[in-house]
């Protein structure tokens, strides 16, 4: 084990660069950056405020040797990749860094306005310099996070995080999860139908998803083939995010930037847990978690797919 | 007659088959289905399935070849599991899977797909119309 | 674009229950629609005439007919809309008969739903682009596979048109199973008597090149461009040299079983399997051999006055191209012993198979023709054959009929009483199926003639008692219970697909049912035809069948490959899946999914790797337009726009 | 002599507002993240005005998709005719709760929408909003602005009122409010006002960005050629269109056509985004555009330097909301400044 | 700078089309065909006027409309001509058009070649393929006016001889003495027995005199890319030379925002550039 900017030095000893974070000037959050050589590297941060899953970045970087730091979370999108054959394993090295749950940047700031001091230290989280209770702004993925884990590790980095277990949520549960669990199929159609008539169509929950590796020939804006119109009525917009989900399957981490991502609040993560949920009580499959699997919906089982209909 | 929408997608070799079968063989079935005709059930995306709900179906149904009988010996296993998962999936997008049905139908199983017509229809008249509850009813809602 | 829709009343199997013209004046008023009329037959030429002349006419651009189901006529009338100068893929079939007026007695719900079709339809064909097949050259070799009657008839009719031909056959020698039969039914032939001139032929064919003890190891390409490994086993025997003077096999000391006298009998481990074998030569079984087992002998290789042995010889991987494969890998004996305790599990040795049986009743066989227990060599007088052994039993998961044991247990009975006449023949049978000509004749001669008793039932058990066999079985005609003390007792067993089939059918990409038996594409429609185009089947491979069948469905095959192979190059169905390489990403999840290899990895000019499918091994059934992601790999004639507006066109009437 | 409107009050100054049209007001939607955006108000919900809107009003005069045309095709004995019809909207609308940035984008937006006739094309549905409507803009008074905002960076900064009718200043108890045009007098004049001595409060001020010389800096080939430039600055950016989408001056749309059944359709139009791929790509397959880098440089040259030079205005207000959005904390302040600085 | 057309799109619904008509499909190649449209409004029709040069944004509702140019030349009046190569989703609709069918238009938009400026001088027309349709209606307008210009040269190529567009045109000019006219195709074919070699080839064989002359130049990006070459080699300057630009457009109006170079728009500062104004816009073409 090392520290963060011993572990990207070393890692860019053969790498062309180390996809990190450093500390934005204006706001004091990590902001996702990019270290080329060993004295970039020294501005290098890691804390809970580094909300970015930037294993999306991978397979735009293809041709390159990458280092990356990666939560657990971010390290389960790397294995996926390489499971996709989006990424060559031999030219990713993973920087795993400790998480003990991220915070929720946007709501802090959408509570307390752009750029409201967060600091988070001992696990008391201050925001402009007023206490506040760290698990309310605990990001909704964490909640229902299960290993601090990290699936694959070329350098682990030292710290507090990574306990093996779940992260420390200060006990709180994920409401709105349970609350959708709990919810009829009606209520939920009407709870979809209203969630995405807010939608505005940006695609940042496609663009920030490391396994929407269609990139630009998404299917969510074609128009031939005519999957969905280009409206914002709830009818195009959900069908353009019922593509998203189904392209995800078993491919979809939970790893939550889709919803992280949504400048107007869809949680989106309800539909891919489930999916996720889903995968691995069909398959016994759980995406992200075996770098020499295959994927799911690549293949079949004579033996064990044995439903019908219903 | 009921106005619900039933589609079923089959595939030619043997659900479609089938279904020409039992017309072959004058078996009465209600009449609400409507069949689309595909070489595969592995040809069925099941965002079709989803988009036929969006746009008014009330039920949806796919029919193939039993495993192992699959005219392009694999595509309905693959069918399988894409089915199977979208079913499952159905509920979390607020819409009740009993909607959605996939089933195995031979070329030669003309009375059995006569079953499978009666008894879907008579599952989605006990379960009526879906209401997708999407606002409005043009193709592009107007702001103001 | 100008559309014609033509509602056809076929006579009144659609009229009657559907309003044809209110359909076609419904189709009047939907977009794009120029022209719309009822047809009384609409596949007769008169029919057809109507549709071309409209087409003409009207300067129509494409064609919706709604008729029957276009697995009936989806072809003929491409054909039509062909000879009306359009594009034959500017077509599209609804079906208002099979699933509209022949399943439907309201006249205004079928009309409704022939409306809806149609409209369907229309969307659809609004969608059509004309499709042009492309042209692959076909390689004028062809691959048989399995050397019993069926592949050496396909074989000699191939090759007497001019192709040549390679037989592969696992076993040392030609033959297959029709080499063990004495004498075939209805006619009482001599088995061998036809067959052995047919596989001499075979032997002296100048376009047919003889392979045995080799096996298909490994199938690439597709229809007219076959790639095929062949796996030519080493035997010791070098088949140029081996004169078949049987020296080796005199002076062998080692003791095999005798699989071609289906263990009736030994062999040695250096044999041929019988006299009239094709080709003649000696195969070397190293299981058996002492050389190989204890590292001392090589007493064949001194005796040989040729000089063929060969104790180093290799196992050749021999690679051909072929343009059209005939799958006649034949039947084996269903194995009864594990499913049937109360028949003794192969314990008894008087307890014999109808194949087994077939070897004693053969002069040429190990007792010289003479009909002897196995267990103390005495000539059997009460014989008792058992019907639908391992078959028409569902109890034990069989539910198909041999088709042949009927016919061949009646002749065995016949034999019986020709061999020794003061014996008796017993058949056990549940119904007696003796369909063919001459076959239900035949089947009385062995009861009035012959006398053979025919009792209705099942044995329901066998047991030995003061050395003979007990069986012990229910006439169902009187309800009696029945106990016959038999001297011999013959199972009359069910066939089975031969050993490896479905091994090969997955080599070959083709289907295949439960007991390995190859699928024919249609029972019907193209019976010896497969799943996978330019793989044929002929003979038992396919379902049991006797001689003649196989024989009639060998030149079947024959004559199909012959028509493929006839024209040098060959059409490929246009209706195959193409990669937009523009928007292609690469990420061959097509490939992944693709049951015939027909994608292949393409480098673009400017570096991108992109997916190509290869036209003629693609056979069109989409798997890999759903897998694509961002779905730029359409197959064509059922694009997600088709099926879109399909779907739309239904929901939105 | 000011109108000062009591905090109870504004039920009744939005009730008497919705006689004359829809009134679209932040408000923060169920289970969506707190995010707060413009939607209709009805009695008894909750104006939000203490917080950011996470899009722009600009949505109410440029709407995230709308009808262009209706058409429709009838069968005469004669063939088909073919009818086809602007869809001009009808209807008062009312934007309470803008910021000045917001209110000064619309006038921004006018430069190329709402051009005279007279002399070059005008935008039919844009012009039939933007003539019909009331802006009610929320003052940025001492401690509302945050980080993300630049407005200063203009001469009247968070003072700016073009493009409002009616200026309304938090103070303790209610707003004081300031009518900025005829409009907005009329509507302070309504009794839900009073009069009031108050001055208005101090308002904040915010970050200065300059962009002197970015006009013609953004176009010559220094900068403009720099593509490893332009790559190295955008390298956190996704390509998604929020940046784009929650501008209030963005305005590039998409048209498309819309079949319902086979007769009749509509055509119509959606925002679009220059951070998209598909937005450039030719049906050939050729990209003018084709990386993020790429789409960068011309996302700041249209702001900052094509459209001030043919329309006479920044494509930019400095309201901060695609700063504030951006999932990967993309900050258009960061390159701006390093594009001021190159070379 | 774009000029106002009052008779087909009107400034205060630039985006409204105008119904019109096919009238008639010619089949120029396997892939290209040219339509020929009228309005459905008689007066608009009649008082219709545009520039060589300038286009209309042709289409079928329900499908959506895309940028071609004017094919025909001002001074036919009683259609319309669009000559549109099948590539995508709107073109192959327009392939599926018959006589009779409707269309939406909007025209004229984008600027002209100021042929009123050539006046005295030589013209030069180089195009290829599909990128002869805007010359064939420049062409045809400099014939209507042939005294006022010098002399008219035009050099036309294409792949193969199939692929050669207007060759009815194509045969009428080849019959005008005045004119140069000669049509290449790329390499040897066994169907054509006129002259081959690549279009920049020919140009630098026929080696016409800079002096005085204009040169317009259409086609595929590549051969525009060697023309250009070409002709600088002969010693035309930047300003002597013009070609008209290609972009997606949607608008057409300058609206929506895809089609800039910079900060000029093609659809209403173009298409038609002179190689000068080019080098000067920022290099993103």
């Amino acid at each position: 084990m090392a520290d963060l900017i011993t572990a990207i030095k070393k890692v860019l000893e053969h790498t062309d660069l180390v996809l990190g974070w450093t500390t934005a000037t204006s706001t004091g959050v990590a902001a996702p950056a990019r270290f080329y050589t060993a004295d970039e590297a020294e501005a290098a941060v890691f804390d809970s405020t580094c909300v970015h899953n930037l294993a999306v970045h991978l397979p735009r970087l293809k041709d390159k040797d990458v280092g990356i730091v990666a939560k657990p979370c971010d390290a389960q999108s790397v294995v996926e990749l390489v499971v996709e054959r989006e990424v060559a394993r031999g030219k990713v090295k993973v920087i795993a860094a400790p998480c003990r749950a991220m915070l929720d940047v946007k709501l802090i700031w959408r509570r307390f306005g752009y750029g409201a001091r967060i600091e988070d230290e001992g696990g008391r989280l201050q925001v402009n310099g007023r206490e506040v209770p760290r698990e309310d702004f605990i990001l909704r993925k964490c909640l229902s996070c299960e290993s601090t884990d990290p699936v694959i590790v070329d350098e682990q980095v030292e710290g507090d995080g990574h306990t093996g277990g779940p992260p420390d949520v200060g006990g709180r549960t994920d409401d709105l999860k349970e609350r959708f669990a709990a919810m009829s199929v009606d209520e939920r159609r009407a709870f979809w139908a209203e969630q995405f008539s807010r939608c505005i169509r940006c695609y940042a929950c496609r663009d920030v998803c490391p396994m929407c590796f269609c990139r630009d020939v998404c299917l969510m804006q074609t128009r031939v083939p005519h999957w969905t119109g280009g409206s914002v009525e709830s009818r195009d917009s959900e069908m353009a995010q019922m593509i998203r989900v189904s392209h995800l399957a078993g491919r979809c981490t939970g790893c939550g930037e889709c919803e992280r991502a949504c400048p107007v609040g869809i949680p989106l993560l309800l539909l891919m847990n489930e999916q996720y949920r889903l995968i691995e009580e069909m398959f016994d499959y759980r995406p992200g978690s075996d770098i020499e699997a295959r994927p799911p919906m690549q293949t079949f089982s004579i033996e064990t797919d044995l439903w019908e209909g219903g | 007659m009921s106005d619900l929408k039933l589609i079923g997608f089959l595939c030619n070799w043997c659900s479609y088959a089938g279904a020409d079968m039992a017309g072959t063989s004058r078996m009465k079935q209600p009449s609400g289905l409507r069949i689309i005709r595909l070489p595969c059930t592995g040809r069925v995306n099941p965002l079709l399935i989803q988009k036929a709900f969006q746009e008014g179906a009330d039920g949806v149904l796919v029919s193939g070849c039993h495993p192992g009988d699959c005219h392009y010996n694999e595509g309905n296993y693959y069918a399988r599991r894409r089915l199977e998962l979208l079913k499952r999936m159905l509920p979390a997008w607020g819409i009740d899977p009993q909607r959605f049905h996939y089933t195995w139908v031979s070329a030669s199983e003309g009375a059995r797909w006569a079953e499978v017509v009666a008894e879907f229809q008579a599952r989605i008249e006990a379960l009526g119309k879906l209401e997708m509850g999407y606002p409005g009813g043009d193709v592009v809602s107007q702001v103001s | 674009m100008r559309i014609g829709v033509f509602v056809c009343m076929c006579g009144n199997n659609i009229a009657a229950t559907v309003d044809t013209e209110k359909v076609a004046e419904a189709a009047r008023s939907m977009r794009d629609v120029y022209h719309a009329e009822t047809i009384k037959y609409s596949c007769s030429d008169p029919g057809q005439r109507t549709i071309i002349d409209a087409v003409e006419k009207k300067k129509l651009t494409r064609v919706v007919l709604a008729a029957c189901s276009p697995r009936m006529h989806e072809t003929t009338f491409r054909r039509t809309v062909k000879a009306a100068g359009l594009n034959p893929f500017m077509f599209e079939m609804v079906n208002i008969r099979e699933h509209v007026s022949w399943i439907h007695s309201d006249m205004e719900e079928a009309t409704n739903k022939s409306i809806d079709l149609v409209a369907k339809g229309v969307a659809r064909a609004r969608k059509q682009t004309p499709l042009t097949s492309s042209t692959v050259p076909l390689t004028g070799r062809v691959l048989v596979v399995g050397g019993g009657i069926a592949g050496i008839q396909a074989a000699l009719d191939i090759a007497d048109s001019g192709l040549p031909v390679t037989l592969v056959e696992r076993d040392s020698t030609i033959g297959g199973n029709m080499a063990r039969l004495d004498k075939t039914f209805p006619t009482l032939d001599c088995s061998s008597c036809i067959l052995t001139p047919r596989m001499v032929d075979v032997k002296n064919h100048e376009n047919i090149e003889l392979m045995v003890n080799a096996e298909v190891d490994r199938v690439r390409g597709y229809i007219g461009n076959f790639e095929v490994d062949i796996r030519k086993k080493a035997t010791c025997v070098d088949e140029d040299k081996c004169t078949g003077c049987f020296k080796c096999e005199e002076k062998c000391p080692g003791k095999a079983p005798d699989e071609f006298n289906q263990g009736i009998g030994e062999s040695k481990a250096i044999s041929i399997p019988f006299p009239q074998a094709v080709p003649l030569v000696a195969t070397l079984r190293k299981e058996y051999c002492r050389l190989f087992i204890r590292g001392k002998c090589s007493i064949c290789q001194k005796v040989c006055p040729a000089d063929a042995i060969d104790y180093e010889q290799e196992e050749r991987i021999i690679t051909e191209k072929y343009g059209a494969i005939v799958v006649a890998t034949g039947y084996d004996l269903f194995d009864w012993t594990k499913v049937y305790p109360e028949y003794g599990g192969g314990r008894y040795p008087d307890v014999v198979t109808s194949l087994q049986y077939e070897r004693m009743l053969s002069a040429s066989g190990p007792t010289g023709g003479h009909v002897q227990r196995p267990s103390d060599g005495e000539e059997p007088r009460n014989v008792v054959f058992i019907c639908c052994v391992g078959s028409r039993d569902e109890s034990i998961g069989r539910p198909l009929c041999c088709s042949v044991g009927c016919m061949y247990a009646a002749k065995q009975a016949i034999l019986t009483k020709e061999h020794i006449p003061d014996s008796q023949s017993y058949v056990f049978y549940i119904d007696i199926r003796a369909g063919s000509k001459g076959y239900e004749e035949f089947t009385r001669r062995a009861q009035k003639e012959f006398g053979a008793i025919y009792l209705r039932g099942r044995v329901g058990l066998i047991y030995p008692r003061d050395g003979r066999m007990v069986v012990m079985g229910t006439d169902t005609l009187s309800a009696d219970q029945v106990e016959i003390e038999a001297d011999l007792v013959v199972l009359v067993v069910g066939l089975n697909a031969a050993a490896g089939a479905g091994e090969l059918a997955r080599k070959l990409n083709i289907s295949y049912d439960q007991y390995e038996f190859l699928s024919e594409s249609h029972p019907k429609l193209r019976p010896v035809e497969t799943n996978t185009g330019g793989i044929f089947l002929a003979g038992a491979c396919q379902g049991p069948k006797d001689i003649p069948d196989s024989v009639a469905q060998a030149s079947a095959a024959a004559s199909k490959v012959i028509g493929l192979l006839s024209k040098g190059e060959m059409e490929t169905s246009p209706l195959v899946a193409e990669v937009d390489q523009k928007k292609c990403i690469g990420c061959f999840k097509c490939q992944e999914v693709c049951p015939y290899q027909a994608i292949e990895e393409q480098t673009l000019p400017d570096g991108r790797l992109v997916a190509h499918v290869i036209e003629s091994l693609c056979q069109g059934c989409g798997l890999c337009n759903v897998a694509c992601p961002p779905s730029v790999i359409p197959l064509k004639g059922y694009t997600d726009d088709q099926l879109l507006a399909e779907t739309l066109e239904l929901l939105r009437r | 002599m000011g109108r000062f409107i009591a905090s109870e009050n504004i039920p009744v100054l939005l009730t008497r507002l919705a006689t004359d049209g829809a009134v679209w007001a932040p408000a923060e939607l169920p289970d969506s993240g707190e995010s707060v955006v413009f939607a209709p108000w009805q009695p008894g919900r909750e104006v939000v005005l203490d917080r950011f809107t996470q899009m722009s009003p600009k949505e109410l005069v440029l709407p995230m998709s709308e009808r262009l045309l209706s058409f429709s095709y009838t069968l005469t004995m004669e063939g088909e005719e073919m009818e086809v019809e602007s869809a001009i909207p009808g209807g008062h609308t009312v934007i309470f709760g803008a910021r000045a940035c917001d209110a000064k984008a619309l006038v921004v937006l006018d430069a190329l929408f709402h051009q005279d006739p007279e002399t070059t094309w005008s935008d039919t549905q844009y012009r039939a909003r933007r003539d019909d409507m009331t802006v009610v803009t929320i003052a940025c008074v001492k401690g509302t602005a945050d980080a993300a905002c630049f407005c200063s960076s203009w001469e009247n900064g968070t003072a700016e009122k073009a493009g409002s009718d009616v200026i309304i200043y938090p103070v303790p108890g209610g707003f004081l409010a300031e009518a900025v045009t005829i409009r907005g007098t009329e509507v302070t004049g309504w009794d839900m006002f009073d009069d009031s001595d108050q001055p208005l409060p101090e308002l904040d001020t915010t970050d200065v960005v300059d962009f002197d010389g970015l006009v013609e800096k953004l176009v010559t080939p220094g900068v403009f050629s720099d593509l490893d430039f332009w790559g190295r600055e955008s390298h956190k950016c996704i390509s998604c269109g929020y940046c784009t989408y929650g501008c209030p001056t963005c305005y590039c749309f998409n048209i498309y056509d819309e079949m319902q059944g086979d007769r009749q359709g509509e055509r119509c139009r959606s925002w679009d985004a220059c951070m998209f791929y598909n937005y450039t790509v030719e049906t050939s397959g050729h990209n003018p555009r084709p990386t993020i880098a790429h789409r960068w440089r011309n996302r700041l040259g249209h702001k900052f330097s094509y459209y001030p030079a043919n329309q006479g205005e920044t494509l930019c207000t400095g309201c901060g909301r695609c700063i504030r959005g951006c999932p990967t904390g993309v900050d258009i302040r960061d390159i701006l400044r390093a594009a001021g600085e190159h070379e | 700078m774009s000029t106002i057309a009052r008779e087909g799109v009107k400034a205060t619904e630039p985006l409204r089309p105008e119904p019109a008509t096919v009238v008639d499909v010619i089949e120029e190649t396997p892939n290209i065909k040219s339509f020929r449209v009228v309005f459905d409004d008689p007066e608009l029709m009649q008082s219709f006027t545009f520039l060589p040069g300038q286009v209309g944004q042709l289409g079928i509702v329900g499908v959506g409309e895309s940028t071609f140019a004017i094919s025909s030349p001002p001074s036919e009046k009683e259609y319309l001509q669009f000559s549109v190569m099948k590539t995508g989703e709107v073109t192959s609709a327009l392939h599926e058009l018959t006589p009779g069918d409707k269309v939406s238009l909007r025209a004229p938009l984008g600027c002209a070649f100021p042929t009123d400026e050539w006046k005295g001088k030589k013209v030069l027309v180089v195009g290829g393929g599909i990128g002869m349709a805007p010359l064939r209606c420049l062409f045809m307008h400099l014939m209507d006016h042939q005294e006022d210009y010098q002399r008219l040269q035009l050099i036309y190529g294409a792949r193969t001889p199939r692929d050669i567009c207007f060759t009815n045109d194509c045969k009428l000019w080849g019959e005008v003495e005045e004119l140069d006219f000669i049509t290449t195709i790329d390499t040897e074919h066994p169907e054509w027995t006129g002259r081959t070699g690549l279009v920049p080839h020919v140009l630098e064989e026929e080696a016409p005199d800079p002096a005085n002359t204009i040169a317009v130049t259409c086609g595929p990006p590549i051969m525009i890319k060697y023309v250009l070459q070409s002709l600088e080699k002969l010693g035309f300057r930047d300003e002597q030379i013009f070609t008209t630009l290609e972009r997606r457009m949607k608008c057409g109006i300058g609206f929506c925002g895809r089609c800039n170079i910079g900060p000029k728009y093609v659809c209403v500062d173009g298409p038609v550039f002179t190689l000068k104004e080019l080098r000067e816009l920022p290099d993103e073409h």
